[in-house]
């Protein structure tokens, strides 16, 4: 079976382009990606412009500004499949942060008495502005999950982000235990996926999947409150990038 | 570590071929499938079969045909998911894995002689038809059948013509209702429940059996007994997630029973006392 | 008790790093090894030194070398069509140290996977483990509850069995490859009276002490107690508190449902079909198409959990399926534990009886 | 000099981290807009740290940018353990120079080979050279795979270090992985060797302009990256507290970046400067290097800091391997380790106070900068970024570089415009976070 190869474009919003940078840094894996598809568009290493209709946009970035709605809303037209990628894109990220703040208080923190010259909106997720095919989730991407997702594209059949925690694989891992250390961890309520990359490493997980789609929110509390470790302090752990959630949430009452 | 290939394994998959595919609606879709060499499935009424796209996985499911077909067995699959998304997308002439037949099916031997009320609704008429056909086949072996059939509306009815064959039979009983009905329709528009109280029937020679989506089944059951069918009698086919077909994955688990083992037919008997079942 | 002494020997202390030097050049060794913060894990060893022999249940059983979390069972090549080849991938391998209740934990998974259908994946594995067992003389921890399923003392499973006997190890040869192993080592001699003696006192001292067992019920009560607590207010709480974080089910030595996943290479042509662990705690793990998930609730799923160790198996295999190694509480963050789940539920019915286990 | 209309307009640059663009407008030969603007969207990264802890200072701002994440990371630790009156040890201050060599050779291999190269082999990106070039794309993934893989094993990951926080190192090397790093280390320098005779081959545009060149200067023998003054080649020399009296930075109206000078109109960092400051204390490999490509400082052809990347890379790995190489002799401390959420656990103390980590990154030299109270929180955030410095630096290049070129088609004067800032490596994203701005004529 001879195919011709989809047109694959990258494109980046609000973002540290991290994960763009973690597809060069598959090294010579990348070649063997790009054996499956043509790359026709990638501003960060290409000057060459893709053409009209794209079969897979792979969209890194959270909407941050009303051109960003615009620019996004175009690339969904142009594409069949859209994947958002990154944190940034998959659930708000960082930006999200924004969200915390009054608009208004943050840009004035920010640009003093002319804040009204930069446009600013509400940080959101890709999916909170056009439907998004594929979702691959990490700040930044775990490259096998990236690998996984592509694949699933171009068999054009759906990916599943895992949707128990990040515990299930930082345990066949065989971590100790934040917890068993005294500091808290967002595991218990985040995505797995990264194969707890972060805990693999001595540090602790900063929750950059987003949360399960069923966390048991009071249950994590009660086992924060055990370890006595100051509430705000958590909930400023969850906001770290989970603060677009309140938009889903919101869209869901909604509805 | 070493690689060893593995003669014998469970996992080993017939490389079939499909030989039909025809659309039913829009999420539905009918595969007739050939085993290599022609080989017949020599599947019971009621069995599955795991089936594979290699690169894509494995989904278990339902034989359609009667074992009295030969030479070829049908299913039809509901697009839901990854699996079933890369099965619609093939055609006649590709090939696919089989592996099995798994599982109890119905209890034919059991059956024969006694009289029979279906009980089918929505996308239960799938494995309800290889027992049907299977009936129909060897229609003396049996004594009086009846067929009652549910579906959304009109136009979900799957296996249109074979049913309009039924509905001509002289012996079978045939009803059907939908649940939301289009101006030409003409039968009953309600619940499949409502069709069992017309059921005239001897319960203690009659064995019911019922396949439908999972909370169809504690509402037929209830007005079976009220027509004072034996527990045993009713026969039920439940649907669990499935990995293996093997009795050991675990995700089939019905409280101690595994579906793809100990069922999926069960007799009410056997589930009525298993919270997690019905 | 019934001891044959001519399948005893002796191993003196000052030459245990001397036995597992031997050891390792033969062979993969792997044994129980400190991770920090009181934790353990089977890892490969080098050498003696790296070993923690007094040590409290690892993270994860030695399951992981009998079914790995990804097994591949197949690899296929779609160049000619849906071909594919099913594999077994195995290492041999010693695997020294393990207690009794993760000799049990292993037990467990012999029975299912030789149940018909037999599993040849795991079959073909685990006869290329060797297996020496180490005894526990006094209870791990405030989690452990493995006098209560009566695995505190050893009941086969293994080809060698080290028990510490003060300055030496009495060591019990099982099978014929632990006859081989002893035959190959000029450490060890033969067992005499008084290692018998010794042997002798210091499991009397540890009936004693395993005798404080806290669960107040009758081992053969285990069942009916499981039977008359399937709407027990206990798994009511068990939802609320727990987060569905799967470490019960991961670190449990007789948990061993799995999924089944295929992954194509880059060329979409060749790849694996493997098995993974899965866990009955999951969100998905019992969802079927169209959403319909047979134990949604969290504490549906904890009664699972419980009710595959204490019942399910029984009707199965005669057998509990809980080794009473304690793992699932040590790791539990909503701190569910097993030991207070079981006196809840015995609380609630009125099965109490504070004399159980004592000797 | 033609009297010709020029008008150049590069919407969205590429090959360069970030969105900016370059506007020309030449008008019967006279120059009269000459900008390189930044139109990244602003993401208020400094407002978002405010009233975080001091501890995740590093965890946030190091999402300011992926591709030098691990030198946003140091200068950020710096900052914050200056700021609480933190000093690390010897031990963690050697691998954090070991990560920066590792980022540093990371982020000069992809410049000089997957964003310089194609332009000097006449191509729009490295995808056609797949295929013309196929065995230097191969090396020049694998050599870049092999920085990642290194800060892989040190610190997790190269786009966002997990290990490396306040107070030292999550995790440290085991003897096995220094064996690893060091493997792939020695591997590389045959694909050094190769890089190396390649870019001999290269030949880069004649351009000089006078200008002054700004990085770390220190007084031992040590090239400096970590740690050191601010040093220009005009000669003065100040403390990194003081960083703001070198950057004097001030806004312009066309370009979200505000701009920087020191003791000229507009002042250079990166490679290019470090080399032309410190080029004494290079490896002596890099130097051999240097020497035989005829790099001597002051080398005034902004074009040619892809050159100084070069010798940096060279630097880099073999300082790199220095380094390892004596952790193999002297062994690893493993009780160094540091224990994550130190907040939590009150084990590092903190006091209020202010800090600044001024740190050599690939690009140039960065500063962070925070104000923190008794609590550890963070009252106040500043980082200036080394693009945002090169950026008036990029302008004052194309005002004399246009009509040294006006005699060329407008394709050429683009394409040498577009060379030039790409020359710099610039990192638009970046540059463009923070702002606490006083719009000027606007
Ligand atoms: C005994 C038996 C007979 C069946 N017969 C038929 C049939 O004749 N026709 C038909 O269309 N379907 C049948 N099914 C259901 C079919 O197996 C599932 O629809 C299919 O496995 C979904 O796979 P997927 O990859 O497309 O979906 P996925 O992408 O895996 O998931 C979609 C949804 O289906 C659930 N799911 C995943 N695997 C299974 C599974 N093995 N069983 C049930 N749900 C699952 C997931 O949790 C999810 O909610 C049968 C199932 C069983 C157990
Ligand atoms: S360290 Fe975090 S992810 Fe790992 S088990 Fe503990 S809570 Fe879960
Ligand atoms: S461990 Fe947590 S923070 Fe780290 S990559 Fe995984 S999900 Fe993200
Ligand atoms: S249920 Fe808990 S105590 Fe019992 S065997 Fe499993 S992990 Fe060990």
């Amino acid at each position: 079976m001879t195919r011709t190869k989809p047109k694959v474009a990258f494109f980046d919003f609000a973002c540290c382009e991290g994960c763009q940078l973690q597809v060069a840094n598959m090294g010579e894996l990348l070649l063997d990606v790009l054996g499956l598809i043509e790359v026709v568009e990638f501003r960060e290493v290409m000057s060459e412009k893709g053409p009209e209709k794209i079969d897979v946009a792979v969209v890194e970035g959270s909407i941050t500004d009303k051109h960003a709605i615009e620019r996004i809303k175009k690339i969904r037209d142009r594409a069949k499949v859209l994947i958002a990628y990154g944190s940034c894109a998959t659930i708000g990220g960082v930006n999200g942060m924004k969200n915390n703040f009054k608009l208004d208080d943050i840009r004035k923190e920010v640009y003093g008495d002319r804040f009204n010259y930069f446009d600013t909106v509400e940080t959101k997720a890709v999916h909170q502005v056009v439907k998004v095919d594929y979702f691959v989730n990490g700040c930044p991407v775990y490259i096998p999950e990236f690998v996984k997702v592509l694949k699933a594209a171009l068999q054009g059949i759906p990916y599943e982000v895992p949707d128990h925690a990040v515990c299930v694989e930082c345990k066949l891992n065989e971590n100790v235990c934040m917890y068993d250390r005294g500091v808290a961890c967002m595991g218990p309520v985040t995505r797995a996926g990264c194969n707890s990359w972060c805990i693999n490493n001595g540090n602790i997980c900063y929750g950059c999947r987003g949360m399960v789609s069923n966390p048991n929110e009071n249950g994590a509390m009660d086992i924060i409150k055990k370890y006595n470790i100051p509430m705000d302090m958590v909930i400023n752990k969850m906001n770290m990038y989970n603060k677009c959630r309140e938009i889903d949430k919101r869209e869901q009452k909604k509805r | 570590m070493k690689k060893l290939l593995l003669k014998d394994s469970k996992y080993e998959i017939k490389k079939s071929k499909i030989i039909k595919v025809t659309t039913l609606t829009d999420l539905e879709k009918f595969f007739e499938i050939e085993l290599p060499g022609g080989d017949s499935l020599d599947h019971d009424p009621g069995q599955f079969v795991e089936v594979s796209i290699l690169g894509v996985g494995e989904a278990p499911i339902s034989v359609s045909s009667s074992p009295t077909k030969l030479g070829s067995f049908e299913m039809v699959v509901r697009k839901v998911g990854r699996f079933t998304s890369a099965l619609h997308q093939l055609k006649e002439g590709d090939e696919i894995g089989i592996r099995g037949p798994f599982g109890k099916g119905f209890p034919v031997r059991i059956l024969e002689g006694n009289d029979l009320v279906f009980v089918a609704a929505g996308l239960g008429i799938v494995p309800l038809r290889s027992l049907i056909n299977f009936v129909i086949d060897n229609r003396r072996d049996f004594g009086k059948v009846s067929i009652l059939l549910g579906c959304r509306t009109p136009q979900n009815m799957l296996f249109g013509d074979e049913v309009a064959e039924w509905t001509k039979r002289l012996d079978v009983n045939f009803s059907c209702t939908v649940d939301r009905a289009d101006p030409d329709w003409k039968g009953n528009v309600g619940m499949i429940t409502s069709l069992i109280p017309g059921v005239t029937l001897e319960p203690e020679r009659t064995f019911a059996v019922i396949v439908g989506p999972p909370v169809m089944y504690k509402f037929v059951i209830a007005e079976l007994l009220k027509k004072q069918i034996p527990e045993r009698q009713i026969l039920v086919s439940l649907e669990r997630n499935m990995k293996c077909g093997l009795g050991k994955c675990g995700h089939c688990q019905i409280n101690g029973l595994y579906c793809c083992q100990d069922g999926p037919v069960f007799s009410y008997d056997k589930i009525k006392g298993v919270p997690e079942a019905l | 008790m019934l001891y044959n002494l001519s399948q005893y020997v002796v191993l003196k202390k000052e030459d245990f790093n001397g036995f597992i030097s031997d050891l390792v050049k033969e062979q993969k060794v792997v044994a129980p090894v400190a991770k920090g913060c009181g934790q353990f894990s089977f890892e490969e060893v080098k050498s003696g030194s790296e070993i923690s022999i007094d040590y409290i249940p690892t993270i994860l059983p030695p399951k992981k070398y009998f079914m790995p979390r990804d097994e591949n069972i197949a690899t296929y090549d779609l160049s000619n069509g849906e071909d594919m080849e099913p594999v077994v991938e195995y290492e041999k391998m010693l695997l020294f140290g393990v207690h009794t209740c993760d000799l049990a934990g292993i037990q467990c998974l012999n029975m299912v996977f030789s149940e018909r259908p037999r599993d040849l994946n795991y079959l073909i594995r685990k006869n290329q483990i060797t297996i020496i067992g180490y005894e526990c003389n006094f209870y791990c921890d405030r989690f452990a509850s493995c006098r209560l399923v009566h695995n505190h003392s050893p009941n086969g499973g293994y080809d060698l069995f080290f028990t510490d006997v003060g300055d030496r190890f009495m060591i019990h040869v099982n099978t014929n490859t632990g006859e081989e192993l002893v035959a190959k080592s000029n450490l060890l001699r033969k067992a005499g009276e008084k290692d018998f003696e010794d042997l002798q006192r210091v499991r009397e001292a540890k009936n004693r002490e395993f005798a404080k067992n806290e669960i107040p019920i009758e081992h053969e009560k285990i069942p009916e107690l499981f039977d008359r607590a399937y709407n027990s207010k206990v798994w009511e709480d068990l939802d609320k508190r727990c987060v569905a974080c799967g470490n019960c089910t991961n670190v449990c030595p007789s948990c061993y449902c799995f999924n089944m996943i295929d992954e194509p290479n880059l060329d979409l042509k060749t790849g694996r079909r493997y098995r993974q662990w899965d866990s009955c705690q999951n969100e998905s793990f019992a969802k079927v198409a169209g959403g319909e998930s047979f134990r949604k609730e969290r504490g549906a799923r904890q009664r699972h959990r419980y009710y595959r160790k204490f019942k399910y198996p029984i009707a199965k295999f005669s057998r509990f399926f809980c080794t009473g190694c304690g793992r699932c509480s040590r790791t539990c963050m909503a701190c569910i534990n097993l030991k207070e789940t079981l006196n809840s539920l015995i609380k609630e019915q009125g099965m109490e009886n504070p004399e159980a286990g004592k000797v | 000099m033609s009297k010709r209309n020029v008008s150049v307009n590069v919407e969205y640059l590429t090959r360069v981290e970030g969105h900016g663009n370059i506007v020309v407008d030449v008008k019967e030969g006279k120059l009269e807009t000459c900008q390189l603007q930044i139109v990244e969207s602003p993401r208020f990264f400094e407002g978002m740290i405010k009233g975080r802890s001091i501890f995740e200072a590093q965890h946030i701002t190091c999402r300011i940018c992926g591709i030098c994440s691990c030198g946003h990371t140091l200068a950020s630790i710096q900052a914050a353990e200056d700021a609480i009156g933190f000093k690390p040890s010897k031990q963690t201050t050697e691998l954090r120079k070991f990560l920066l060599h590792m980022e540093n050779l990371d982020s000069h291999i992809l410049h000089i080979y997957l964003l310089v190269a194609p332009d000097l082999l006449g191509v729009k990106s490295f995808v056609p050279l797949i295929d013309t070039h196929n065995k230097v794309v191969r090396r020049a993934l694998r050599m870049k795979k092999a920085a990642n893989d290194v800060c892989d094993i040190l610190v997790g990951r190269h786009v966002h270090p997990i290990s490396s926080i306040v107070g030292g190192f999550t995790k440290l090397p085991k003897e096995k992985d220094l064996d690893a790093m060091l493997q792939i280390l020695y591997d590389m320098r045959a694909d050094m060797t190769a890089t190396v005779e390649l870019a001999a081959t290269l030949k880069f545009p004649q351009f000089e302009r006078d200008m002054e060149f700004v990085g770390l200067v220190s007084d031992d023998a040590e090239y400096p990256m970590l740690m050191g003054d601010i040093g220009s080649t005009d000669g003065k020399r100040i403390n990194k507290k003081d960083y703001k009296k070198a950057t004097n930075e001030f806004v312009v109206p066309h370009s979200s970046a505000k701009h920087a000078k020191w003791n000229r109109e507009s002042y250079m960092v990166g490679a290019l400067a470090r080399v032309n400051l410190n080029a004494g204390k290079l490896h002596p490999k890099a130097k051999e290097l240097a020497a035989a490509l005829g790099v001597k400082p002051k080398v005034i052809n902004p074009y040619l800091n892809t050159v100084a990347q070069l010798i940096e890379c060279v630097h880099s790995l073999e300082d790199g391997i220095r380094i390892l190489e004596e952790f193999k002799k002297n062994g690893v401390n493993q009780d160094e380790v540091v224990l994550v959420g130190l907040n939590e656990q009150d084990r590092i103390k903190v006091k209020p106070g202010i800090g600044v980590g001024a740190v050599e990154v690939p690009r140039g030299i960065l500063f962070h900068n925070y104000e923190v109270d008794e609590k550890g929180i963070i009252i106040k955030a500043n980082c200036i970024i080394p693009t945002s410095q090169n950026v008036n630096n990029i302008e004052h290049d194309m005002r004399k570089l246009v009509p040294e070129i006006l005699d060329k088609t407008d394709e050429e004067i683009t394409l040498a415009l577009e060379m030039l800032v790409r020359a710099y490596d610039p990192c638009i994203s970046c540059s463009a976070h923070f702002l606490d701005v006083k719009f000027v004529g606007r």
